[in-house]
């Protein structure tokens, strides 16, 4: 388009519109010759002309405007410029990746403001912590959000591969970036786990160290093997970690290196991968049948940044002039399908805006904790990790090695496996595929939810093998444990179902509802039901009072 | 939300945003009414036995004060010739030619200035025209002590009162038993 | 309200053939105005809030205002260095008063000699009085405010500067 | 549709903002309504409403966030508490309303805030700046401010000396911690004790009557009024046990005087000689007051607890039975040891008590499991931590004290106390009413309940002296436990075990064994505080603390403290006859008499040659004097020598010396009388009896005892310049005199000798 028609287009399209709309500059010119009018004349409309220059265009009033908006704005540039209706439902998001994404800002904006004032040395993080609640304007608020949001994070990314899982998003040809989303579910861990031991306070120092010895479990193979002399994996983890043996100023200084800067990285870039492999795999999960198409088509066209929904058709032309390649078409599909601005935009704003009051709120209302300054001579007790480390806890109370290393590992692994090893096309994008899908949830939910209960009671009432053997050798609990039966029950019942049913789909939701129930109730268990000496208690009020 | 969407239904008009907007700005201060309950614990405000019995003596008000240092010196440097209640029947009292002053009498307090009686202390009682009996302190006092005790003697009446009340009680007390 | 038919026309006479591309309804959308401008008001305030956060409440340092001790022991001095602080406390008939030792120039610090004041990195000369006599220093030396607390304290204020003039009587 | 959408979302995105922009305002005013602003305003305030002296000029109050920021110095601390105390250094809020009131006393002028801040001393959150976290009464500080007594527990931080001056609580809690034995049990850094605090129990069985040792042990303030001895808590049972076993260690000396008789008068005589009401309570006076010292036991029921044969082997040698006793060796002879011991047992005994002991059914031969559970509660108990007793194994270890003023709190169980967590309120608790802080027993939710009970029962079996629980409480085992814990005295034998099922049972027992303050399982005895001295042991406790302030540049150095203890003759003949339980020499001993340490310049040697032998009392009003002690002639002699030679100080009344010629002795006659020295001192018969009397008539002694005769020149002219500098606190009045007065009054009372002497002396 032409430059002097540009920023008329709005003018004349919508002159009540425009949030602000004068007369155009056009025939102001005609109007007044010469260039010391003009001159004066631009001065005057100066500011319109900058607002013009910046948003290129009004506010759009035709469909068309608008694809136009979205497409020519680099900022928008990640959505495409229609959008399906489908996407737009909220039951089939739930909003949960907006969220994510807008708490992810949230967490780096405030994480910057409190590098100004952290210092990441044992002896002044703490004051440091201290000072940024007390001295710092708005330094409460930057730390309370920066918590809370890190907590939101992490349950909203488990809510979102939740739902990508539940509406069958990881199937081709979205493999790779549920693999993706794997990795960010773990680098979001990460991160939380490095923040956790910078306030330098009892909690921190003290859940570090637990999983830091975590880290070190291999050697409890290694050392009935009898190898761990010359090879030790667990050691050389930790202390990679520490830095040295145990939690100090080496340790603070590399969780502070990794906490502000490796993972934000990392996450950064597969974030941006994500993204845009969401656009490439043809936006948001539909029905198989478009699904198919979309596959195809991207394979032909693969930087056409259009919605998938209408390529099946052959009648096209371009919009916009500007695309090359097959375009969207007129007919049905194409009807299903609305601009992106104002029809996804809003709701995205909406739904950021809903995020940063809830954490505003938290922040303005609930402190976030900060127990004694760090005393290595003073184990807290009970030494809990952030809540959603406590499944994982309960499982090491079993077996370091198996929970909080071999467990956690099988079930990452085999979650990134699954689009890989389920491929059928059926009933993607509709929540738990069909019928016979949801019935399998059902069923696996409540089976899941007795085995985790079941199992648990027996080892607080009976015990475990130690309670029966006092002798038995370590090796023989590392591999019979809780834990490890509970994982062979869970894929033994998920291998059924897929056998029952003939179907790997099922067999997936199986696992995968299996593996959410365990986390849900382990989590529960270990946060509400255990005390200090990580023993049985039915509620809080019955710890021995100190 | 269907409330919400009716009125966004005729959301043209301006002041209804504006009345909307003032509604919803009452709804965090709502919220912080839950907020303060786990903020405020009552570890905060208890106070203990032992931090009262150690706060009392810092806590009582400044005349009470003056009157404990005051009894404290009296007690030690005049008791022995003015009476424990000031009432001029130290033992030593009997030993001496001019009786030594007797506090307990209110009238007393009526004739004399406070200065006067500072004075005294420091001086003597020749400073004032009194016997010679009456040493100067001013050398083993410091000014603060001699003014609580002067402060204190102005107790002395009501503190002899209170002591005489109590004997009597206790002697009541005493008859009783006997019968 | 007129539409733009005459770019394009093939476009829009099929959408608007089109039922489901019909402009949306012809009203001022004051709702979405609202929406808009008060996410953006809110945000901005956010980011005008968090400004602040650069300027603590106070800064990591011992405060401006500092005791030098009883105002009785300045009772017969002269000149007293107190190299902590940057400063001389002087006496003279009239009274007390303080001038800073740090160079008008550059900041470094001067030290007294014969009868005036030498600062070694650029080479200022001052007077008796701190007037620069040679050099870049481009104004004389500062003369501190001195104030006595209410402990009979002599506090001098380095923060705030008085006339050359100015005495404490003490 | 979709445009209904669009419009929900608007409307969201419309509250949302709304929502977010009412945080943010609250958020700024929150950050600029701090309580601080208010003080400091109304500090500013009150400030202008001061009437102000024209001359100062008006300082500006500026209101800021204040502290003292004292990194760079090796404090390594920031203290903000001056932003809502901004008064402290301002005289006059003296009287104002916390949080603006002015600091008491004149701590800051040695303790400037700006080089010390308030936390080094006052505990608390320096960096906080809202008052409860400040204050640290916020979970997770673990220094919550000490106010009033308790700040004298961080004195200790800097101040090495004992005692600091200016911190009596303290003082009087370290030395509370040091007389009641605490160290017996526990490690406690500098205060241990060289010595058990208790009496050697070698020969107890041949000295006490054993109902009166069953009394004691059951409850020894009843027993003794004023007794050192903590209570225990035992019941009968284990009382006879312990009583049972300690009878045993008997002494064949002793008990060869046994059926002596002794005459009473001739024993009164020697009593009364002896003085030993100066350091005994031996009698009560009208209003039932007990009468006599307190540096030795009450003796009033002294014939109800120990034999007579006992008394006569002691009375001749106290040291060989109580080594650390402050009991002189008198030189008793034989039978004035048998005349006395007849006079003390006939003379404190409680008739009521004995024909209660009569009265009362005979004990039963002890049997050998009692004497052996009375020494298994002899070693439990730790009596042997403030006991001697040859053959005793040391008491077991209590938890060290040396550094618990710094002790996490969670170390510490509250038990059943309902107190706030904190650590004074842990020790105070401790001292008033230890059992309240024995431990909870929770029943555990999962196996044996019954064998929990009883795990938990078998230590406190001790303390409250079953008779040997049975290993294994065996089948019925709830009530074969309720009948063993109701023959220890746990619980009262009306109790039995409700209908219903086990569980319901176990409950019950539990609530019960957690009811009742007879079963403890502490072995931390009750010492019957009073609430000062808990609370000045709370301090004491307190300031046993690791280093917490980094720099050893603020530490203030103890006193060089010089330990009077010569291993020469003076020293033996010292140790031999305790002088140090009533006179001081340098910083031992007691100041119940005159201090020592000056005595050779204080008086003649003549003088005092003679007193040693014939002591007596300078004062009209006051029988008391020295004991007569019967020194042979060669110890006396010798100890007035060395006195008059080792304790001198030259300096004393060196201006004496020098110019008293000059003196002039009827201008110190007149100066006597201007001064009114008359009025405390006796003279010829008339005068005061506050001091002592100037002209005392002592028949038979072989030497004047006028203040002439006994002074020596150079100690009176001191005196008179100034005495509290020779003896603190003496009320002799400084009366401020010129040298030349001094002279005079000098000379003066020198010329008060005794004129029948006056040859002798020449």
């Amino acid at each position: 388009m032409s430059t002097e028609n540009q920023p008329a287009t709005p003018a004349e399209e919508s002159p009540g519109e425009s949030p602000s709309s004068e007369p155009t500059p056009a025939p102001e010119t005609d109007r007044s010759p010469g260039a010391w009018g003009q001159f004066v004349g631009n001065l005057r409309n100066s500011p319109r002309l900058f607002r013009d220059s910046v948003i290129r265009h009004g506010r759009p009033t035709s469909d068309r405007a608008a694809s136009q908006a979205v497409f020519g704005n680099f900022f928008l540039h990640i959505l495409p410029t229609r959008i399906h209706f489908r996407s737009l439902k909220f039951r089939t998001t739930l909003g949960l990746g907006v969220i994510t994404l807008v708490l992810f800002f949230l967490l780096t904006a405030t994480g910057i403001a409190l590098m100004v004032y952290y210092k990441p040395t044992t002896d002044q993080a703490y004051d440091s912590m201290k000072d940024i609640q007390y001295l710092v304007p708005t330094g409460r608020y930057m730390r309370n959000i920066h918590r809370w949001s890190a907590h939101g994070m992490v349950a909203c990314v488990l809510l979102h591969m939740a739902r990508a899982f539940y509406v069958g998003a990881y199937k081709p040809p979205r493999e790779l970036n549920w693999v993706i989303g794997m990795l960010l579910f773990v680098l979001t861990l990460a991160l939380s786990f490095t923040g956790y031991l910078l306030p330098w306070d009892q909690l921190a120092f003290w859940a570090v160290t637990i999983g830091s010895e975590i880290a070190q479990s291999p050697r409890e193979l290694t050392d009935v093997l009898g190898i761990t002399s010359w090879f030790d994996p667990g050691g050389a983890i930790k202390h990679l970690l520490l830095g040295s043996n145990h939690v100090g100023q080496e340790a603070l200084s590399r969780f502070y290196l990794l906490h502000v800067m490796v993972l934000p990285l990392i996450m950064t870039v597969l974030l941006a991968v994500h993204f845009w492999r969401i656009r490439k795999d043809g936006g948001l999960a539909a029905s198989s049948r478009e699904s198919q198409v979309s596959r195809e088509s991207s394979v032909q066209s693969p930087e056409s940044g259009l919605p998938q929904a209408s390529l099946d058709s052959s009648k096209t032309y371009g919009l916009m002039a500007v695309v090359r390649g097959r375009t969207p078409a007129v007919d049905r599909v194409m009807a299903d399908t609305v601009p992106t601005y104002p029809h996804a935009l809003f709701p995205i704003a909406a739904l950021s805006m809903v995020t940063l009051a809830v954490v505003l709120l938290l922040g303005h209302h609930y402190d976030a904790p900060l127990t004694e300054m760090a005393n290595p001579a003073v184990p807290e007790n009970p030494a809990k990790a952030p809540w959603y480390f406590l499944g994982l806890q309960e499982l090491v109370s079993y077996s370091a090695l198996m929970g909080g290393v071999v467990i956690p590992t099988i079930v990452v692994i085999g979650l990134m496996f699954v689009p890989y090893l389920d491929r059928e096309r059926e009933d993607v994008g509709v929540w738990f595929g069909n019928r016979q899908g949801r019935r399998v949830c059902v069923a696996t939910a409540i089976f899941a939810t007795w085995c985790v209960i079941a199992l648990l009671a027996f080892t607080i009432n009976v015990g475990w093998l130690r309670d029966w053997y006092p002798r038995i050798p370590q090796i023989v609990i590392t591999f019979v444990n809780p834990g490890t039966v509970l994982l062979a029950v869970f894929v033994a019942w998920s291998l059924g179902t897929l056998k029952r049913t003939n179907s790997t789909r099922m067999g997936a939701l199986a696992t995968f509802t299996c593996f959410l129930v365990a986390f849900v109730i382990l989590t529960y268990f270990a946060t509400v039901h255990r005390g200090p000496n990580w023993q049985f208690y039915w509620s809080q009020a019955d710890w021995p009072v100190h | 939300m269907k409330l919400l969407l009716s009125i966004a239904d005729r959301f043209d008009r301006l002041p209804r945003c504006l009345c909307l907007a003032t509604l919803l700005s009452l709804l965090p201060i709502v919220i912080s009414g839950c907020g303060e309950s786990s903020a405020t614990h009552a570890f905060a405000t208890a106070t203990s036995e032992i931090e009262a019995l150690a706060t009392e003596a810092s806590k009582r008000d400044p005349e009470q004060q003056v009157r404990a240092r005051g009894a404290k010196v009296f007690g030690h440097y005049c008791a022995i010739c003015h009476g424990e209640t000031g009432a001029g029947d130290g033992f030593n009292s009997f030993s001496l030619k001019v009786p030594p002053r007797n506090f307990a009498e209110a009238e007393f307090w009526t004739t004399t200035t406070r200065q006067r009686t500072e004075q005294v202390i420091s001086d003597g009682g020749t400073a004032a025209g009194g016997s010679v009996l009456m040493p100067a302190w001013k050398g083993t006092l410091s000014r603060e002590q001699i003014r609580d005790v002067a402060a204190y003697l102005r107790l002395l009446p009501d503190i002899h009162a209170a002591f005489l009340a109590a004997e009597e009680a206790a002697a009541a007390a005493e008859e009783a038993a006997d019968e | 309200m007129t539409h733009g038919n005459d770019t394009d026309t093939t476009i829009t006479s099929d959408l608007e053939t089109s039922r489901r591309f019909a402009k949306p309804h012809e009203r001022r959308d004051f709702l979405g105005l609202a929406a808009i401008w008060s996410a953006a008001t809110a945000v901005l305030w956010g980011l005008l809030g968090a400004l602040r956060l650069p300027w603590p409440w106070a800064l990591p340092e011992s405060s401006p205002r500092v005791k030098l001790g009883p105002v009785a022991d300045f009772a017969n001095i002269t000149r007293e260095p107190f190299p902590e602080q940057r400063l001389w406390i002087f006496r003279d008939a009239a009274g007390l008063f303080a001038m800073s030792a740090v160079c008008t120039h550059l900041g470094c610090i001067v030290s007294a000699e014969d009868g005036g004041y030498f600062c070694p990195c650029h080479g200022s000369r001052f007077n008796a009085q701190g007037e620069p006599l040679s050099g870049p220093a481009p104004r004389p030396l500062k003369y501190l405010q001195l104030s006595v607390s209410p402990d009979g304290q002599l506090v001098v204020n380095q923060d705030q500067e008085t006339e050359a003039d100015v005495r404490l009587e003490a | 549709m979709t445009q209904k959408r669009l419009w929900r979302s608007k409307v969201v995105l419309l509250i949302a903002s709304l929502v977010v922009l009412q945080c943010l305002i609250e958020a700024a005013y929150d950050e600029h309504s701090t309580e601080w602003r208010t003080h400091q305003e109304a500090y500013a305030t009150a400030l202008e409403e001061q009437p102000r002296d024209t001359e100062t000029p008006g300082v500006e109050f500026p209101v800021e966030l204040r502290q003292s920021y004292l990194k760079h110095l090796d404090l390594n601390r920031v203290d903000r508490c001056t932003t809502c105390h901004v008064g402290i250094d301002n005289p006059s809020f003296k009287d104002a309303v916390q949080p603006l009131t002015a600091h008491s006393g004149d701590l800051l002028t040695s303790h400037p805030p700006d080089r010390f801040g308030c936390t080094i001393c006052h505990e608390g959150q320096g960096r906080a700046t809202d008052k409860d976290a400040a204050h640290g009464h916020v979970p997770h500080w673990t220094k919550p401010l000490l106010t009033g007594d308790l700040t004298q527990a961080t004195c200790a931080k800097c101040h090495r000396d004992d005692p600091i001056p200016g911190a009596p609580v303290l003082a009087q809690g370290r030395r509370l911690i040091r007389e009641l034995g605490c160290t017996g049990c526990h490690q406690a850094g500098d205060l241990m004790t060289d010595h058990p605090v208790g009496p050697r129990l070698d020969a107890i069985g041949s000295k006490v009557s054993r109902r009166w040792l069953n009394r004691w042990l059951k409850d020894p303030q009843a027993t003794l009024p004023g007794a050192t001895m903590p209570h225990y808590g035992l019941t009968d049972p284990s009382a006879n046990a312990l009583a049972a076993w300690l009878m045993t260690f008997r002494d064949d000396e002793i008990e060869s005087h046994a059926d002596e008789e002794g005459d009473y008068d001739a024993g009164a005589g020697v009593y009364r000689e002896a003085q030993c009401i100066v350091c005994h309570v031996t009698k009560l006076d009208y209003a039932d007051n007990p009468v006599g010292g307190n540096i030795g036991p009450n003796l009033l029921q002294l014939g109800n607890k120990v034999h007579q044969s006992w008394m006569i082997s002691f009375f001749r040698d106290p040291h060989r039975f109580l080594p650390h006793t402050k009991m002189p060796r008198f030189h008793f002879s034989e039978e004035e040891a048998l005349d006395l011991s007849q006079f003390t047992y006939e003379e404190w005994v409680d008739f009521d008590i004995l024909d209660a002991e009569d009265a009362a059914p005979e004990l039963p031969p002890d049997e050998p499991e009692q004497i052996a559970l009375g020494q298994r509660l002899y070693e439990e108990l730790g009596c042997a931590g403030c006991h001697e007793l040859s053959g005793t194994k040391p008491a077991p270890k209590a938890p060290d004290l040396s550094f618990i003023g710094s002790a996490p709190l969670h170390q510490f169980s509250f038990g059943h106390a309902n107190i706030r967590r904190s650590l004074p309120d842990f020790f105070y608790t401790k001292m008033r009413s230890p059992e309240l802080l024995r431990p909870v027993f929770h029943l555990p939710r999962d196996g044996n309940a019954a064998e929990a009970i009883w795990t938990h029962l078998r230590p406190a079996s001790a303390f409250a002296g079953a008779a040997e629980l049975p290993a294994e409480p065996g089948s019925g085992q709830l009530t074969a436990i309720l009948r063993s814990t109701q023959q220890a005295g746990f619980l009262d034998g009306s109790l039995s075990l409700p209908e219903g099922s086990e569980a319901a049972q176990a409950d019950w027992l539990a609530a019960h064994l957690n009811g009742t303050s007879a079963f403890n399982p502490h072995r931390m005895p009750n010492f019957r505080l009073t609430r000062d001295d808990a609370k000045a042991i709370t301090v004491a406790l307190m300031s046993l603390t690791e280093d917490t302030v980094s720099s050893r540049r603020y530490e203030v150095p103890a006193r060089e403290r010089a330990v009077f203890n010569p291993s020469d003759d003076f020293g033996r003949l010292e140790r031999n006859y305790r002088c140090l339980s009533c006179h001081s020499i340098r910083d031992s001993g007691d100041l119940l008499a005159s201090d020592l340490t000056w005595e050779g310049s204080r008086v003649n040697r003549e003088w005092l040659y003679h007193y040693l032998n014939k002591p007596y009392s300078m004062r009209r009003t006051i029988t008391l004097a020295m004991p007569i002690f019967h020194f042979p002639d060669d110890e006396s002699k010798f100890m007035a020598d060395y006195m008059s030679q080792v304790f001198v100080d030259t300096s004393i009344g060196a201006d004496w010396y020098a110019h008293q010629n000059e003196a002039n002795a009827e201008r110190g006659k007149a100066l006597f009388d201007a001064k009114g020295c008359i009025a405390c001192h006796q003279m010829h018969g008339s005068g005061g009896d506050v001091g002592p009397s100037l002209t005392t008539q002592v028949p038979e002694f072989p030497h004047g005892t006028w203040v002439g005769d006994k002074l020596r020149g150079g100690w009176i002219y001191q005196w008179l310049k100034d005495p509290q500098a020779l003896l603190p606190d003496t009320i002799e009045p400084d009366l401020n005199l010129s040298d030349q007065d001094a002279r005079d009054l000098t000379a003066f009372l020198l010329t008060l000798k005794n004129p029948e002497f006056q040859k002798g002396s020449e």
